[in-house]
């Protein structure tokens, strides 16, 4: 599967679109195992991405890419703005050789691995992206595929993140990063259904 | 919620602008950040290794509070309670360094490791000699390879002031970053929340504890504690985490600092009387307390409650945290 | 009502045990007392006209917190909210003594201008030179021969710096006192509430205010103030509390100093909007400040809230607050 | 009318019952117009006088009295310390000369207005210790007295004090001084009864 570079920035709007009507339930999210910022990190993040894409319209997937790197990777801080910028600077990289998502998609979540010293089943982020990286090289990716890897976290111990500090009682609750991430995911499904 | 602020986005550049604007002869912000840098005379005459630290911000007087002479060179500010970005700590290295390199200080949160790494690894670009610490004093947490590992919380001021005073008297960059180490892992905090924090995009506390009931083992971020318990004397309170402390300590001999940190809404009042428990307990059990600091010094917005750090402390070390500097916040 | 302490009845002694304690090289107590003393060298080997200050507690750093080389010479602290008793004041004054007299500074309250006259009345019998002051900085109250008179309240910390700093140059007694009411007419303060403080023997707070409404003219023990109203962004308190102090003096040219200044559980966060909110609004009417503080100075126990002080200055006051002094709390 | 020593000392006692029993609703009233503390402030100042009357039997009326005002100025603090501490000692010295209650009380209120720079109508513990003295004198002292005299206080503006700082505001509300100084006086009531 590809996008172009229209489809793909349709995605990302679709993705600030979601993020921005969702940015209370993410910190209330945060709030029950982290520190109650991850909506207002991600919001931040999308004004900036935003804003960027506003000020210069980019020439290629892989100028794209990068400016929504560099928008997290500046205004975000935390956790998230490292990780996603991470994960779309070496999207951006990887563009350039090939624009199939399944590639794309496992390269920025090999990123994420790298940046966050960490790995599947440790409630973050990278348990929605690898899935959902896989059921793209396998050709079954679908919504179920996203709410199925969100709704796993739920079940998981923490061990890299805030969340890792409430140890077992950070069971019961979806992990906030993922539902951000599922949040991109549900955005690339609408693009690539029309 | 009731605040005393403008716009929720606009907290962290207002505050960083009051800070500087009260303290100019202190301070100054880095332009286009909310990062701050010595402005004393002493900086631009006496070249040491850089000290910066940074991070979230809700934890004032941490960090900004703590730049000046002999205490850090520069501190950057993040948004409340998110790490600050890779470029603005990268600013701040930029206007530390006098070629003798830079050290940073950094709380042990994915964040802040991640993007303080991203900022390093932006230095090193520049050629600029630059190495980190990972201060991870809370106790309350089990520590293991695979996982995040403690957090850091208050004890940071105090290696903020060991680090500092080393600098100025002229230490190169490796041995500054072994002898932060050193201090990091002698260096061991509990606290204990009576209120949570209200972050304020959120609106609410953290969380809710009853009228007659106080959490322990909370972090600074309203990371939730390893038991929620009726709240008892302050005797009790300060036995129950010298206790928590000292066993983690493998010989009970030596010089001891002891830090007693008020999170942000417990009065000085309050404190003291902890304080007074805490060192009595630690006097009938010979143990030889040589430095004592009370007061907000690592706090979490206005949550109600405080943290004992105790650190077993070389002989010098003491000295380091009693010599004079010239910051807002110490 | 939460609070970290043993029995209530224990919270003064318990409260100046714990600050001296943690600060034996600055302070000690008076044997049978609650109230401290300098400690270091330079308090045996300078004679100087005594300072000596004290209050009820509750306010904490003040007044305890502030003694030391160039600021008080002794502080007394009564119960909670209370003015101590006359033989600890007297304590204090012989304590302090060193042949050149005592000045005495009394905040404006029936209770300790009545204790701090019986206590300078058995002064005298004993030949002692002494004289007071009574700070009254806190304009929300209308003055009125007929009555008590205005509040004192944040302002007393800065009289107690530039008295204590021309003590330490040394002043004599007459001249001390009359520099000291100087400084007390030029100084105005108000503060606001966001909720009241809980006094420990009563256990709940002083009174209520609606979760979105804030009280303006509150005093430091709880006293009401002239309106509530629905709490505004920092910047409209700002400009509320400015225009109503600066409408006090009757010149506007001159310098000026500020304090902003915390009331016990508002987090320094808020307090540096606030402050730049402030700094911002003075710098835009052209009114030169030439030294401004921002912390917890003159608090109230656990009261959400914040005080704005200005003071006229002469050259030489502006000098003598930013003098380096051995204190606690300044 | 006189008192002597053994029934001075029960009046002494019952004062002291009256406010222990009665800390709290103290402390209520000054916390409507005051700081909060005068209940505490006088049961400091009651459980002084009690173990100063334990450790020393005094011998005569003068050092009765001066027992009381010695324990009033050394514990209590705050205004009533040294108001109550001042109208007990010039009652001390006055007994010397004089055991009529009506110039005691006298004395000890010229001693308030003294020590308090105060008179009548300032809603202070004045508006009762006057009332009182004036009725002793014209020997209709009674319980309504005292109770008018207290009442009295709550439509006064106070003009000294802490509640004088709430002007008008302070209408509406009893003077927490005048009520335990109409314990005082109710105390003396129920002696004076037997
Ligand atoms: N080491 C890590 N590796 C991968 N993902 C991580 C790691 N640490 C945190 N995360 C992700 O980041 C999310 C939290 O982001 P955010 O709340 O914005 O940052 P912070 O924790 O600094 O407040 C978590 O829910 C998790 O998905
Ligand atoms: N100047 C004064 N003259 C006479 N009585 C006074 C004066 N000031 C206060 N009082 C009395 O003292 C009472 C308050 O006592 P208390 O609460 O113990 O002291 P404080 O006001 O110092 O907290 C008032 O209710 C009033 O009756
Ligand atoms: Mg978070
Ligand atoms: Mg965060
Ligand atoms: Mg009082
Ligand atoms: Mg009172």
């Amino acid at each position: 599967m590809e996008l172009n570079l229209a489809d793909t920035k349709k995605w990302i709007e679709l993705f600030v679109e979601k993020v921005e009507d969702n940015t209370s339930e993410l910190n209330e999210l945060d709030t029950a195992i982290g520190d109650g910022d991850h909506g207002s990190n991600m919001a931040r993040g999308m004004a900036a991405v935003t804003d960027a894409l506003a000020k210069k319209e980019p020439s290629d997937l892989a100028e794209l890419y990068k400016t929504v790197a560099f928008a997290m990777i500046q205004k975000v801080g935390g956790a998230s703005g490292p990780l996603y910028g991470t994960a779309f600077l070496d999207m951006s990289k990887k563009v350039k050789e090939t624009t199939d998502l399944a590639e794309l998609v496992q390269v920025g979540c090999d990123g994420l691995k790298r940046r966050g010293q960490s790995d599947v089943g440790m409630k973050t982020m990278i348990d929605v992206w690898q899935p959902v990286a896989e059921s793209l090289k396998s050709d079954n990716f679908s919504k179920s595929i996203v709410e199925n890897a969100l709704n796993a976290t739920k079940d998981m111990v923490a061990t890299k993140g805030r969340a890792s500090y409430l140890e077992e009682k950070s069971k019961g609750h979806l992990d906030p990063g993922s539902q951000s991430s599922a949040y991109l995911f549900e955005a690339l499904l609408e693009v690539l259904g029309e | 919620m009731k605040k005393i602020i403008n716009k929720t986005e606009d907290i962290v550049p207002e505050m960083i602008s009051g800070l500087v604007k009260a303290n100019s002869d202190l301070v100054k912000q880095i332009e286009g950040t909310t990062a701050v840098v010595r402005n004393d005379s002493k900086f631009a005459e006496e070249k040491q290794v850089g000290v910066v630290s940074g991070g979230g911000s809700g934890h004032e007087p941490l960090h900004a509070g703590y730049v000046g002479d002999g205490m850090l060179s520069a501190a950057v500010a993040g948004e409340v309670f998110t790490s600050p970005t890779p470029d603005q700590i990268y600013e701040a290295i930029k206007a530390v360094d006098q070629g003798l390199g830079v050290l940073l200080i950094v709380k042990n949160y994915s964040g802040d490791v991640m993007n303080f790494d991203m900022a390093k690894e932006m230095a090193e670009a520049d050629d600029i000699k630059i190495k980190s610490i990972v201060v991870d004093d809370d106790i309350s947490v089990e520590n293991s390879e695979f996982t995040q590992g403690k957090r850091g919380v208050a004890g940071t001021v105090l290696v903020e002031k060991i680090v500092g005073a080393a600098a100025r008297s002229g230490m190169n960059l490796d041995d500054l970053a072994a002898l932060g180490q050193k201090v990091i892992d002698s260096t061991k905090t509990v606290g204990i929340a009576l209120h949570a924090a209200t972050v304020p995009a959120v609106g609410h506390p953290g969380f809710e504890l009853g009228d007659d009931e106080i959490e322990y083992g909370i972090g600074i971020h309203n990371e939730r504690g390893y038991s929620v318990e009726k709240i008892q004397p302050s005797k009790e309170l300060a036995h129950e985490l010298i206790k928590k402390i000292m066993s983690e300590f493998s010989e009970q001999t030596g010089h001891y600092a002891v830090l007693i940190n008020g999170m942000g809404a417990t009065p000085l009042m309050e404190q003291y009387i902890f304080a007074n428990d805490v060192l009595n307990e630690l006097a009938a059990d010979n143990i030889s307390v040589d430095f004592s600091k009370v007061g907000n010094q690592v706090t979490s917005l206005d949550m109600q409650g405080i943290s004992l750090t105790i650190m077993r402390a070389d002989d010098d070390w003491i000295k380091m945290l009693k010599e004079p500097v010239t910051t807002i916040g110490w």
